[in-house]
């Protein structure tokens, strides 16, 4: 399950897609992306952390299963999606694997813009389209037992509402 | 020969992650390979039947039924995703 | 000039206000979020960023004002606001003030909830309002000398567009 | 007495950030007392005249020409703000 991947390219295209057992750290990712590019002058994030109630049971730890080399695959192509409709200076999403526990961090998004508009936008539609294309399936331990997470409706809804993805 | 995977739920009813296999003569789509490993029987019927709700992707890219499937394709089968 | 503000309340209402001279660690602030409610789900964040042009113009350094007092009142009544729309676990706002240069970061906003939708609108929400409601302004120094920085009109647009705010 | 205070532009352009004042007699607004200030002249009729993209506050709170001000009160004139 271990897996660890990077791309960054250069300039207008700058991007970087990992998925990784270890946690990140915020502050470091924000800082090099703002010393790459004076022209960034608006960063939206989004963390997601390892709840301890899902669906009214108490959640003791996560698995996070993924498939290597599709994961990569769909999470640039949704950045190269969001790059076609607003103006992204940077991009980055790390989703963990692996064994997590509640508080734990599971995924980051960032996205650099030079207005907050674009950032905020690009972010939380690369966030929906992740939760319904990109190939993570989260394992619950809870009181009663080991249980494969159901993919929830509100998910669905949430990507939709940016209309149709095309394929690039 | 194919590479067949399977993840997540599927991969633990199943029984297992990951196959080769000839491509049947006769099965060029996706959703004729999704019949012909339902007719395994057991687990298979239950898992790859038309009402469960399945994904898959050809060589990594989401794909529906009518996708052709051809000789040295991976072919990867999985519950809805989950993560985020 | 300088000044510093910190209001934590206890539980459904925490947040915090914060004008400083010194630098953020985001990480930090994150951690300490997750880390004070376990029912956290969801956390968006905006990170303001001095750019190196503005205007047309290359911008050497900024020097942020801001009126104490009003300042943390301001924030805190924007985040009551933000609470009132959205379920808000835990909100928090820093300003920087004094002197800063290209690439340094102004702002941080984090908002934490349940769900990822309700943290994305909360913290746009209150960044939108901080942009036009909250008493700083910024003076920047570039090749043609000091200026004050105009107040632009897509930043009351962008608060305009999520309706009238009342009075607490 | 009241505090006048000033900010950005406007304390550098009237050359003053802060001071005290004995409530003028007749003067109850917020709009009045920008009338009664553009008076001073010079840097004051401009930077005060009606024209003038003025914001103002009253006991930290934002507040209109009609706002009501008395002897106690602190405030504050400055241009729209830029922050964050």
């Amino acid at each position: 399950m271990k897996s660890l991947s990077f791309h960054r390219l250069p300039g207008a295209d700058a991007m970087s897609v990992r998925v990784q057992e270890q946690d990140f750290d915020v502050s470091a990712e924000l800082a090099l992306m703002r010393i790459g590019n004076p022209k960034i002058g608006a960063i939206a994030s989004f963390v997601g952390v390892v709840r301890d109630i899902n669906e009214g049971d108490s959640v003791a730890t996560m698995t996070l299963e993924h498939y290597p080399g599709m994961t990569e695959k769909a999470i640039t192509e949704i950045i190269g999606q969001a790059r076609g409709r607003w103006e992204v200076l940077d991009a980055l999403v790390i989703h963990r694997v692996g064994t997590l526990k509640p508080t734990d961090q599971i995924v980051l998004v960032i996205v650099a813009s030079t207005h907050r508009g674009d950032a905020f936008a690009a972010c939380e539609f690369i966030m929906d389209y992740l939760k319904t294309q990109a190939p993570f399936w989260k394992k619950e331990i809870t009181p009663q037992g080991a249980r494969w997470v159901d993919a929830r409706v509100t998910d669905s809804r949430a990507a939709e509402r940016w209309g149709s993805i095309e394929k690039s | 020969m194919i590479t067949l995977l399977y993840f997540a739920r599927l991969r633990e009813a199943l029984g297992t992650g990951r196959e080769e296999l000839a491509l049947p003569s006769g099965i060029n789509t996706l959703g004729a390979l999704r019949d012909h490993l339902s007719k395994r029987g057991d687990a298979w019927a239950r898992e790859m039947a038309d009402g469960r709700n399945l994904r898959a992707a050809v060589n990594q890219d989401v794909a529906a039924a009518d996708t052709p499937i051809k000789d040295g394709d991976e072919i990867a089968f999985f519950p809805p995703v989950t993560g985020g």
